[in-house]
């Protein structure tokens, strides 16, 4: 506890200088925003960067034969570049600009799940998968008779490795799986999970919708063959999404929305399209999103990825170490390995959904639900769990006012444990 | 606005009560009600005698809110025509929407149920507290033909 | 002509007004923006609107526990109710988000065309088609067997409407249509062409990409089945598009995209799925992209869009008035006919690229290319063409400087015709 | 920065001339040029004896940036060996790129071709002015197995 005590005094970034670039913390408040894993708020840099884009640099970007298509086109390349960088992918052409993580995921789904996978074939995903890492793979299995797995969970939430192994055969063609789970907060191994792929030639999707937030990723390193990420989850906008690809992969693969810009030659019964990544983007662009997402990474490079995901373990940590306290919180977090900073609980004998209106009465905001994982809360034996998930924004004061108001949660409904 | 004039001692008690939860092998009908947002969750039966309501009970689960609110439900039409049922639950989504604002009125006809009334100035809680009074208008709807309350 | 003056002068709006709303005008200049149907510009008020909503209502929407949960969520019923109402359609449930008007006519091959249309069946478009309208007509006639045909064009750029009544049959389920040339400028008789489609029962699928900026659009007195839009074509963010669709064929379709928020229930192996609209809506969405183009046809409104085409079909009448009287100059633009405010036009013996430079060059932004209409280029046996495309924040005085630079156009490129 | 120094004499006529385009049945190689985004379109044809280009055509259209360019090319790598024709190809896109200043070499191994240097300065031009020379890079690379310049 002392190691934690000290990191949240000393993050090792100026944390109130941080919060002053967040305009939600000047509303009248308190509003202590613990839902950070549905999405993050933006710090004003992003905010004026995509004004300035819409003021002085817009027009359609890919077509510029005057001033603001230049600029526009320009910004876009920038924006794709960051992104490259930031993941560590080694050209521009593997990163794909999608509406979300969701969209990057049917993606793949669509132009290499429909494609490349037939009766007898297996698709393994894990138990804790977000709705978007499940239900687009179900109609994947639907349409082409592969079938889907399951690797299950540890009794500490853990990704169960040997269940991988059991499961994993010579039939499985693809692991689809979550770096970060959205829930439990569980981070898998995800170069075991991988490198375990590979031994059967199956190819890797890695949902990081939540690590690319919080730790710094490397798709080299990592060497998945997919991975695909939200921009809204990192301080970016909505509306932008990325799915990396193997440019040897995303090569082979049909297109898969029709459109504008993504097309070579146009002959009337047959098309021909444009080279990566443009084969994949079709219609006009959204390069607002891209530039607050570029400016998005802008600002947590500049505060560092490792002092995030320091920090942000460091509240985790403490969260889970006080709701341990209260006798009446029932966790669902792992005690062992890493963990990314979200965490579910129950209040015994209280609907979460009444515990998240209590909450957000004394300006808490959490959630309360399934979080759009239906099979894990199954799994749990919950219809419904609260989720608290922090982002380096916020602070200790804050998380012990949740802790107090847990205790109003208490009184209100009348729970005598 | 107090949080305890939601959470009331009547809601929370009414949530909690076991009194009409359970199942009806022998229903007129049965239907769900389901909010997908927040996983409420129930099955509301209803035994129809002569277009009387003679026995009606529920199962399933959510929040104190939709708890109470289905329970509170029940020991109001039980005993009640198709008729006067549905005059209640036009009466109570008025109350919920803002529209019946008359405390003597809602009192004299929705007796307890009036302890939701609060929840029209919460906007994210107003589909727990319509969730079953939505399930039984649908049942009248399907017995007796009437359109859906709005 | 001297109607066109007395418009020009008059346009029934404060014109200087609109002029300052528009930052890009303070761009050391000049800056010509004639380049309107590939994007517009954005007023500073929709630019201020996705600015508030970023830094005081931001959160998840639709799973709302807490205040920013509901601030996001009632921004996303207020801008899906203004859109609904702006177009005319009788519900919010007919209105769903995309990100473009491409992925709208996407969704619409995929999870109604693909479903669809088998061996036999005929698909109808027009030779006039954007890509985006015309690709995914060859994808599903590729994947289902179904024809493709396209109805041709007159001499004077209009839809040859007995071209139309020949082809059409008791074999074509889709007719599916530009409501306005982005290129020729051509506005067809969409409710005339509606009306046969219907004689033969074929759904129809409006693109009205160009048309929604210019003129006022009513779904249910088309009577269409389908229509779509892109929100950056009028004044709107890029990012956000519109598929409209009547709720019972809706109702009637599979999803497109799968994950988040429009599931109802996942089992292990088959999901139910969410009402409309949000059946079609996977993953967080764009509310900010919302409440941007909410706030664009908040301002459109303010003006009057019956104000906003009488100005723009003047300044088109205008500079085909002037490019008229320059015999180095071709155009391909309809004598006859509604049409809307995009002209397209060589400059003899001059390449439309290096017209554009030099137009730049003068600070007019005109496009060129083949304006993602192959076919149609090669109909008008050229590879490209210019394109100048108006929008009411433009003048008369614009106009002339354009005019005036493309006699220099002639200089340079030593035209002597 | 004046139009007249990107849409020179040099360019213009150059642009208008036949010089060299004219189909070449007995090529060696031929090589497609394309730029999506404007529509630049040519064909390159080479006829190599014992690694001399002692044959160079084109056909095709596009904008007097490409046109001009690929005409100028035509005429300063016929007679040339393949190892000098892609000495050219890296000065021609070392200038495009401005990594190449130095208007004496330049002008002294790229002669009339220099009359594109300005494009350097307009990069929504610069895929026109290095078509053709891509597509001689091309050529090359496939018949010596040279790697093309980046
Ligand atoms: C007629 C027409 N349809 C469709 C589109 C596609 O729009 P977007 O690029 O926004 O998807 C365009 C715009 O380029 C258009 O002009
Ligand atoms: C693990 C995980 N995967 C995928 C998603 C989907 O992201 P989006 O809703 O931005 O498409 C989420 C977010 O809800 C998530 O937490």
């Amino acid at each position: 506890m002392e190691a934690i005590l000290e990191k949240l005094a000393n993050p090792g970034f100026d944390l109130d200088q941080v919060r002053s670039d967040f305009a939600y913390l000047e509303l009248p408040g308190p509003i202590i925003y613990l839902d950070n894993a549905a999405t993050t708020q933006r710090p004003n840099q992003v905010i004026e960067r995509m004004d300035h884009f819409y003021r002085f640099e817009n027009g359609n970007p890919l077509r510029g034969t005057h001033r603001l298509g230049t600029t526009a086109t320009e910004a876009m390349l920038e924006s794709r570049k960051k992104v490259a960088r930031f993941i560590g992918s080694k050209s521009e052409k593997e990163i794909i600009f999608t509406r979300n993580a969701s969209e990057s995921l049917n993606l793949i789904a669509y132009a290499w799940g429909l494609n490349n996978l037939q009766a007898g074939d297996q698709i393994l995903i894990t138990r804790m998968e977000h709705h978007s890492n499940f239900v687009n793979w179900q109609f994947v299995a639907q349409k082409t008779g592969a079938k889907l797995a399951f690797i299950e969970l540890t009794d500490d939430y853990q990704l169960d490795m040997q269940d991988y192994r059991d499961k994993i055969s010579e039939r499985t063609k693809i692991v689809a799986f979550s770096a970060a789970s959205n829930v439990l907060g569980t981070i898998p191994d995800a170069a075991a999970i991988i490198c375990i792929a590979k031994e059967y030639n199956a190819l890797t999707v890695v949902d990081a919708a939540q690590l690319v937030p919080h730790t710094k990723v490397n798709v080299r390193e990592l060497d998945c063959d997919f991975l695909v990420f939200s921009g809204h989850k990192m301080l970016g906008p909505l509306g932008i999404g990325v799915l990396y690809g193997k440019a040897e992969i995303l090569l082979e693969m049909t297109p898969f929305l029709y459109g504008g810009e993504m097309i070579e030659y146009v002959e009337d019964y047959e098309s021909t399209f444009a080279q990566l990544p443009y084969k994949f983007e079709a219609g006009t662009q959204d390069v607002g999103g891209m530039v607050g997402l570029a400016a998005a990474i802008e600002y947590l490079e500049a505060i560092g990825l490792d002092k995030i995901a320091a920090y942000e373990t460091a509240l985790t940590d403490y969260c889970v170490a006080k709701l341990e306290e209260l006798p009446y919180i029932e966790i669902y977090h792992p005690q062992q390995g890493a963990k990314g900073p979200a965490i579910a609980f129950n209040v015994k004998n209280a609907h979460p959904h009444d515990v998240a209106t209590i909450l957000d009465y004394h300006g808490v905001a959490i959630r309360a639900g399934h979080h759009c994982t239906q099979p894990l809360h199954r799994y749990l034996g919950q219809n419904s769990t609260n989720r608290a998930s922090f982002a380096f924004y916020n602070t200790k004061e804050e998380i012990d006012l949740f802790i107090e108001a847990l205790e109003d949660v208490k009184k209100i409904m009348q729970i005598d444990i | 606005m107090d949080l305890r004039q939601i959470y009331s001692q009547i809601i929370i008690e009414n949530s909690r009560s076991n009194k009409h939860r359970n199942e009806m092998p022998d229903a007129t009908a049965t239907e769900r009600g389901y909010n997908p947002s927040c996983g409420d969750d129930i099955h509301l039966s209803v035994k129809i005698d002569n277009d009387r309501i003679v026995d009606v009970s529920f199962t399933g689960s959510g929040c104190a809110i939709s708890q109470a609110s289905t329970s509170l439900l029940c020991g109001l039409i039980k005993g009640k025509t198709l008729e006067q049922a549905k005059h209640l639950v036009e009466t109570f989504l008025g109350m919920i929407k803002g529209e019946i604002t008359d405390d003597d009125i809602l009192e004299e006809e929705l007796e307890d149920a009036i302890a939701l009334k609060n929840i029209s100035t919460m906007p994210q809680r107003v589909r727990c507290a319509v969730l079953a009074w939505r399930t039984l208008d649908l049942i009248i709807a399907k017995q007796t033909g009437t359109p859906m309350t709005e």
